[in-house]
């Protein structure tokens, strides 16, 4: 039987993006902000976040801070990868839960619970049929990701990777090189570029971040290049409308990070107040998106996950109405 | 010869070696389409290096110049999401101007606050990111929001010969580091920036408006981070917080490959583009060497910069020892 | 303080070291402001609140320390702040007028190399070129000869009254004495920056002029002293060169004498002494010390054979001049005032600075003071003491009393003839004939790089130096 | 006598955010924070003490980061395929040295400005780094590897908060008393001088840049015991706060001025700041700007005091 919020109670949340000043993780505090107004709790809720240069050393500072503070739950998306485990570890020890959301922490030490946005492992056969789809089923691909220590990226790579190897039906993808743009729109360009020259036979690039596959798309059509090469990945339907309806980007996927703040703050909320002890094999309900279990995360040894899912594959049908 | 003209021809030989050896390394190198590419790649730092080169100039460093880059883009594309009638000629204005207002003000507290510029500049490399993240509120700009004009400049080509493609940004950059050339050689204001980088106290005593002259540069510098950031803007379309983060680094290494010293006084524009050029050179050539991995590139890159300056130095100081013996 | 200099005089300033002559200077020049009093060019009062301000009001200096750009060009460096050019530049009419100017002062200097590397007479030149191309109504020239020697003295004292002559006042600062009485019409003397007094030249005597600016008589004015008896050879140099700078130096200087080195400006006298120093090394010929053979590569090498080598130029080479008069003492002896794990013994320190203070009778509250803020003779005192404390055996002095006072500059000579005196063997370089002739037991005159003649002080007279340093001897001979 | 005031300057300024926080925060004053203070920034710190002393010298190290991410990913690539941590230990505190002598023969031996070669060198010693970990995390370090990190050693102060001390009074005497910081703070003032006084300029430069990247490897192995695990990217971007911490405490980035109390002040005010920020929830972006006009003020403010006092 799901459990339910009982309303009201004062629970001092802390929303840590992984950076502070792009769109997605806005979303997720509007979405963060719309859970906490429905639960009524009378504690506090912040979002702070460090700078896109400090992101590592700022987060592992921002959590140890909020241990201090005793605050009850700390939201989150982990951009320090391990590094913040042993910070994380001491958090709990203080009675400060640690939810991740969007990024986990890689080794689930230190960690509540994950609130992923989509399963792994899916993502991972989603960009494959991507890849699929736009090649025609055979050819040459390359992904263009964040950066080399970005952990969600790392691990949908590597899911990637593992159904490319398994699934007969994609031998005659050739995942030819991975590269990394750094999320800066400079570096993200003229890596695709640069993929292209190496690659004369290139046909998708595939880049599992929002700068990272603007970047791309805008090259190839910079270059000319939108008929040979298609870019796919993942990005926000605001940023690419306009290179799914031109054809340089005709397909890529999201999901919705309101929908993922307003989940993880019903989860943070749940969980602070003791209403559900984080076991696997728990039910609870989320408001309005509904009733949720917790499971044994697949991809991490030991991890325990909420899967939000589903993702939407946006291309010219759905992505205007999705950019508004 | 002129110690300086050794220094280019140095240099010259440099970037030669390295075209050269990448084009033994990568098929299909020497083509337009690598000139298409690394051009217009370099053109985007070159107002910067060529702005940051003024200011080292003048014994001074700008490293909020990334930031102002970044600010200029964002809020010039801000601007014109909602002006989309702006001419052409008043959006490249405009952005020179924003960048030449946030000039003026590290121009004023290095100038008159008398605080070192690598203090100021280091303080508002810090703050114009804050503001920028403050201001933003996390929206992006993007192409969508951009007159179609802007969002086609970067494939508008101003000229073609032998085949060779030479994009509108290209020529918009090179007019920039042509024009500060011709300044810094023939204008006898802009001869007071190596005055004042050569010896700043005697500088006072021969009457230079100190103060005056190291605002200029910093003015210019910020302009010129403003076309920058202009390029940037219609190259990328899409303008986060982070526009022209690591900036700053850029342009002090090219810069300095470039053969501007330092310690301020000497420096010429010619070797500012070759030394933009051959560390745009470097960094693009690498990503796309076979040879390479992914994981090996920046290693090789900073090993590279490395070797060329001190090839250059050596080089530079084995000829002028030459000269030197033959006159 | 009161001074009132006519259209068409040349005015002469004198005063002991620290007496507010270049402190006047600035103040006329826009570099400082003044606290009260006002200054009238023409009659017309006038605020200076830069130096752009005094050069519009047709005042121009030419500072005791040289100030040029290194990295431009001998011709820019000139014309740097000549309003009259115009605002593009015009390269090939600007290196016609440097190369005008610069013959003029009668010097050899290409004005198309970059003023980096310029020896200290060669920038005192640009400075002078560089006022010289301004429509000045009034010319301060503040020690402009102090590195000169006699041959540029006397061009420069030509090019003053070829400017009097035009109409143009020129303030001259000046601690020989001997040009005050060949070009001043009038001099003033000032002491502890007040007006002491100003007088036609004509009404004045070198012992009147002294003792108005020290207060009292000086009795060792400029009086040769006694010759001590020379000991062993010390240091010999033989055919001693580096490759495209000099060659060919012989000479021996032995214990308890005084070997001058005598030459035109970029004779390359300083050049042989860095070799010895081993700042640049010689790359031909020999040193022998006591009679052994020594190769020096570095100053460390030189000081371990306990050589020392008090620079021309303080401010590049000889004093860190933020620094406190203490710190500068030690600068050379800093191992002797190390103990344990290398740390200074302060106390031993500020007693070995103190001791220079008061011998050398170095004008400051303490040794704390800042050696900047010293004035330039005093400054020349501390660089003395720095080398003074490393006991050397062989002391090289490049232009010892270049601005020095007469006060300071006869315990300059007092203190090099005590130190031959007690069997050290003295390297003197100087640009100033009669402290030559004063000082020396020998003569060695250097003319381009090469050993022009070596003389007995007996055969060294005045003509036969500059003869041989600028080359007429030879003709003479022949 | 200016940098007299300029100390006292800032000791006001730290006691002013101490009591601001500990008005502010009720956490502020409690011990755990104030061992979190530090050991939150205890690498940049203690590079930090060793930087002041290049600077003083007229030079800058901007590869420290890159050389602390070079000693972290050894350290971790080590531990990873098996070999003993003390011996990976030694091995990533080797790297300090051998990154110091790079930087110090292209420096103080063939001449080039340490501004440009650290440059380089920061893109190159990261680059190794990342030619040894890649896209991995290397975590799994031995228990007393991370404990020694984490937590107290001697009562419940932890390591590197006592290496701090040690360093920071050990440096202060190294520049204030020995002739070896005399060496240091003359050729700042004036190379030229110094050499013809007989010091040896390239000995002095030499050993700067070696102790420097030896702090910053030590830094790095500090690092990974502290976070027990490393990437990549351990400390990208720590060099620039590392230098305003120098800077802020009075140090003249032209090399010559500057001491020890003045720097540790500056990092106690920063830490202080940071932490009062932090926990009054101050959100990143507002925390780094207020560094930032605190770094302007702090320099601009005596020079309009000192304008206007003249009049
Ligand atoms: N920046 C300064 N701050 C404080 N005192 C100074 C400063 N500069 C010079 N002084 C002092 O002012 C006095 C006058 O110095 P000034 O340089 O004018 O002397 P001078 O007559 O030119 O001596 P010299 O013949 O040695 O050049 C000296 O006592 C000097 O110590
Ligand atoms: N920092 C330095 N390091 C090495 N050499 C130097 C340095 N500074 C100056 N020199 C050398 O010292 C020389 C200056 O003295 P030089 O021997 O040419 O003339 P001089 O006979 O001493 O003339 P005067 O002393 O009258 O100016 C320069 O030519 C230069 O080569
Ligand atoms: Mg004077
Ligand atoms: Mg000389």
């Amino acid at each position: 039987e799901a459990v339910k919020a009982t309303p009201g109670q004062a629970v001092n949340m802390v929303l840590l993006p992984k950076f502070l000043g792009i769109l997605p993780f806005d979303q997720a505090d509007r979405g963060a902000q719309e859970a906490a107004k429905e639960l009524g709790s009378t504690g506090t809720y912040q979002y702070i976040g460090p700078t896109p240069e400090n992101s590592a050393a700022g987060q592992i500072e921002m959590l140890t801070t909020a241990t201090t503070q005793k605050q009850n739950v700390v939201m989150l998306s982990n951009n320090a990868g391990d590094q913040i485990a042993a910070v994380a570890e001491a958090a709990q020890a203080a009675g400060t839960k640690v939810v991740t959301w969007d990024s986990p922490i890689p080794s689930g030490k230190g960690e509540s619970l994950f609130v992923a946005q989509v399963d792994f492992g899916s993502i991972g056969t989603v960009m494959a049929d991507m890849v699929m789809s736009m090649t025609g089923g055979a050819g040459e691909f390359a992904v263009l990701s964040a950066s080399p220590d970005a952990a969600n990226q790392n691990a949908w790579i590597e899911a990637m990777k593992k159904v490319l190897a398994e699934d007969a039906k994609y031998k005659d993808l050739k995942l030819v090189d991975v590269v990394y743009g750094n999320d800066q729109s400079e570096e993200s360009y003229n890596k695709a570029l640069g993929l292209v020259d190496k690659y004369p036979d290139l046909k998708v690039i595939m880049a599992p971040t929002t700068v990272g596959i603007v970047a791309a798309a805008k090259a190839m059509q910079d270059e000319g290049l939108c008929e040979k090469v298609k870019v796919s990945g993942l990005g926000l339907p605001a940023e690419m409308v306009s290179y799914t309806m031109n054809g340089c980007a005709p397909e890529f996927a999201l999901w919705s990070f309101v929908d993922l703040g307003y989940l993880t703050t019903y989860t943070s909320y749940l969980l602070a107040t003791g209403a559900i002890k984080g076991e696997v094999g728990e039910t609870f309900t989320a408001g309005r998106m509904g009733d949720f279990t917790i499971e044994a995360d697949p991809g991490r040894e030991g991890a325990k996950r909420v899967l939000m899912g589903p993702f939407t594959v946006y291309n010219k049908d759905n992505v205007e109405a999705a950019s508004k | 010869m002129h110690p300086q003209t050794l220094r280019i021809l140095a240099l010259a030989a440099a970037l030669l070696a390295t075209v050269l050896f990448f084009s033994t390394q990568i098929d299909g190198y020497l083509s337009e389409r690598m000139f298409t590419r690394i051009s217009t790649s370099a053109a985007v730092i070159l107002p910067i290096a060529v702005g940051q080169a003024i200011v080292v100039i003048t014994r001074n460093i700008d490293l909020s110049i990334g930031s102002t880059m970044g600010v200029v883009a964002y809020l010039t594309g801000d601007y014109l999401s909602g002006h989309p009638e702006l001419h052409p000629v008043l959006v490249l204005c405009l952005a020179m101007g924003i960048g030449a207002g946030i000039g003026a003000i590290n121009g004023i507290l290095v100038a008159w606050g008398r605080v070192p510029s690598i203090i100021v500049t280091l303080g508002t490399l810090a703050l114009l990111r804050s503001f920028l993240v403050e201001y933003s509120d996390a929206r992006t700009i993007t192409t969508a929001s951009l007159p179609q004009w802007l969002v086609d400049l970067p494939q508008a080509n101003a000229f073609s010969i032998f085949g060779i493609d030479v994009r509108v940004t290209v020529v918009l950059a090179l007019a920039s580091a042509v024009v500060m050339g011709l300044c810094l050689s023939r204008l006898r204001a802009a001869r007071r920036f190596f005055a004042v980088g050569s010896n700043p106290d005697a500088a006072v005593m021969a009457g230079i408006n100190l103060p005056m002259v190291t605002l200029l540069a910093f003015v210019l510098s910020g302009a010129l981070a403003g076309l920058s950031g202009f390029l940037f803007l219609a190259k990328f379309g899409n303008i986060t917080v982070v526009a022209g983060m690591g900036f700053e680094l850029k342009s002090v290494a090219a810069v300095v490959v470039g053969g501007v010293s330092i310690l301020g006084g000497s420096g010429s524009m010619v070797g500012v583009v070759i030394g933009t050029v051959l560390v745009d050179t470097i960094d693009n050539s690498l990503t796309r060497w076979e040879l390479v991995s992914e994981f090996w590139r920046d290693a090789l890159l900073g090993f590279l910069i490395m070797a060329a300056v001190t090839v250059d130095t050596f080089m530079s100081r084995q000829l002028s020892r030459l000269s030197r013996k033959e006159s | 303080m009161s001074l009132a200099i006519e259209p068409g005089e040349i005015h002469a300033i004198v005063g002991e070291n620290g007496a507010g002559k270049s402190t006047l200077i600035k103040i006329m020049t826009g570099v400082h402001q003044p606290d009260r009093g006002e200054i009238r060019v023409g009659g017309v009062a006038v605020t200076l609140r830069g130096t752009q301000d005094a050069q519009g009001a047709g005042i121009a200096a030419i500072y005791q320390e040289p100030m040029v750009f290194p990295d431009l060009d001998v011709a820019e460096n000139i014309f740097i702040s000549n309003r009259a050019e115009s605002a593009v530049m015009n390269w090939r009419r600007l290196y016609a007028e440097a190369d005008l100017l610069v013959a003029k002062l009668g010097v050899k200097l290409d004005v198309r190399r970059a003023a980096s590397g310029l020896t200290l007479a060669e920038q005192q030149t640009v400075e002078i070129a560089r006022a010289l191309s301004l429509n000045v109504k009034v010319l301060i020239m503040d020690e402009p000869t102090a590195s000169l020697s006699a041959h540029e003295v006397a061009r420069l004292l030509d090019i003053a009254r070829a400017l009097r002559a035009q109409g143009v006042s020129v303030i001259y600062i000046s601690h020989r004495l001997d040009e005050i009485f060949q070009i001043a019409d009038r001099v003033t003397v000032i002491r502890d920056g007040s007006h002491i007094s100003t007088k036609p030249i004509a009404e004045v005597t070198p012992e009147g002029l002294v003792h108005d600016m020290v207060g009292r008589a000086i009795d060792s004015f400029a009086v040769k002293t006694e010759a001590s008896p020379h000991g062993a050879p010390v240091l010999q140099m033989q055919g001693l060169g580096r490759a495209g700078v000099f060659r060919g130096i012989n000479a021996t200087v032995h214990a308890g004498e005084v070997l001058c080195f005598a030459g035109l400006v970029g004779a390359r006298r300083t050049d042989v002494a860095l070799a010895l120093f081993g700042i640049a090394p010689a790359t031909e010929g020999e040193i022998k010390i006591d009679g052994a053979p020594v190769t020096i590569r570095t100053p460390a090498e030189a000081m371990a054979h306990q050589i020392a080598y008090v620079s021309e130029d303080r401010r590049k080479m000889g004093l860190a001049m933020t620094l406190p008069i203490f710190a500068n003492i030690s600068l050379a002896s800093l191992g002797k005032l190390m103990g344990l794990f290398g740390l200074i013994n302060a106390k031993a320190e500020t007693a070995m600075a103190e001791t220079y203070r008061k011998q050398l009778a170095i004008k400051s509250a303490d040794t704390r003071v800042e050696v900047g803020k010293l004035s330039g003779g005093n400054q020349q005192k501390v660089m003395l003491a720095k080398w003074l404390e490393t006991k050397p055996r062989i002391l090289i002095f490049d232009e010892p009393t270049r601005g020095i006072d007469v006060g300071a500059k006869a315990e300059v000579h007092n203190i090099i003839r005590t130190l031959a005196g007690q069997g050290v063997a003295v390297i003197v370089i100087s640009s100033d004939l009669p402290e030559v002739l004063a000082l020396a037991d020998r003569v060695l005159v250097m003319r381009e790089g090469t050993q022009a003649g070596l003389l007995p002080i007996e055969e060294a007279s005045q003509e036969r130096v500059i003869g041989l340093a600028a080359g007429h001897d030879m003709k003479g001979a022949a | 006598m200016k940098l007299k005031s300029w100390e006292g300057m800032l000791a006001f300024l730290f006691l002013l955010t101490l009591v601001a926080n500990a008005m502010l925060a009720p956490e502020f004053l409690t011990l755990q924070n104030q061992i979190n203070l530090f050991q939150l920034s205890i690498e940049k710190i203690i590079i930090a003490l060793v930087m002041a002393l290049v600077i003083i010298n007229a030079e800058i190290d901007l590869s420290v980061s890159s050389v602390l991410g070079l000693a972290a990913c050894v350290f971790g690539y080590l531990v990873h395929i098996g070999v003993a941590a003390p011996l990976a230990i030694l091995a990533a505190l080797a790297v300090g040295p051998v990154a110091g002598l790079i930087n110090a023969v292209l420096i103080a031996r063939v001449g080039i400005p340490s501004l440009v070669v650290t440059l380089a060198m920061l893109i190159g010693f990261r680059g190794v780094a990342r030619i040894l970990v890649k896209d991995q995390s290397m975590g799994d370090f031995p228990q007393w590897v991370t404990d020694l990190g984490q937590k107290g050693f001697l009562g419940p102060i932890p390591l590197s908060l006592w290496l701090f001390v040690i360093f920071a009074v050990g440096l202060g005497v190294l520049l204030h008393r020995t002739g070896f910081g005399r060496q240091v703070v003359v050729i700042g003032t004036n190379a030229e001088v110094a050499r013809f006084s007989g010091l040896d300029v390239a000995r002095v430069k030499t050993t700067l840049f070696l102790m420097a990247s030896s702090m910053a490897a030590l830094g790095g192995v500090l690092y990974a015991a502290r976070l027990g695990s490393v990437r990549g990217d351990a400390g990208v971007g720590f060099e620039l706060d590392i230098i305003t911490m120098v800077l802020l405490g009075g140090v003249s980035i032209f090399g010559g001025k500057g001491s020890m109390a003045g720097v540790i002040l500056s990092i106690l005010i920063i830490l202080n700041l940071r932490n009062g920020m932090a926990l009054t929830n101050i959100t990143g972006h507002i925390q780094t700007g207020v560094i930032g006009i605190l770094l302007i003020v702090s320099v601009l403010g005596p020079n309009l005091w000192e304008r206007l006092r003249r009049g």
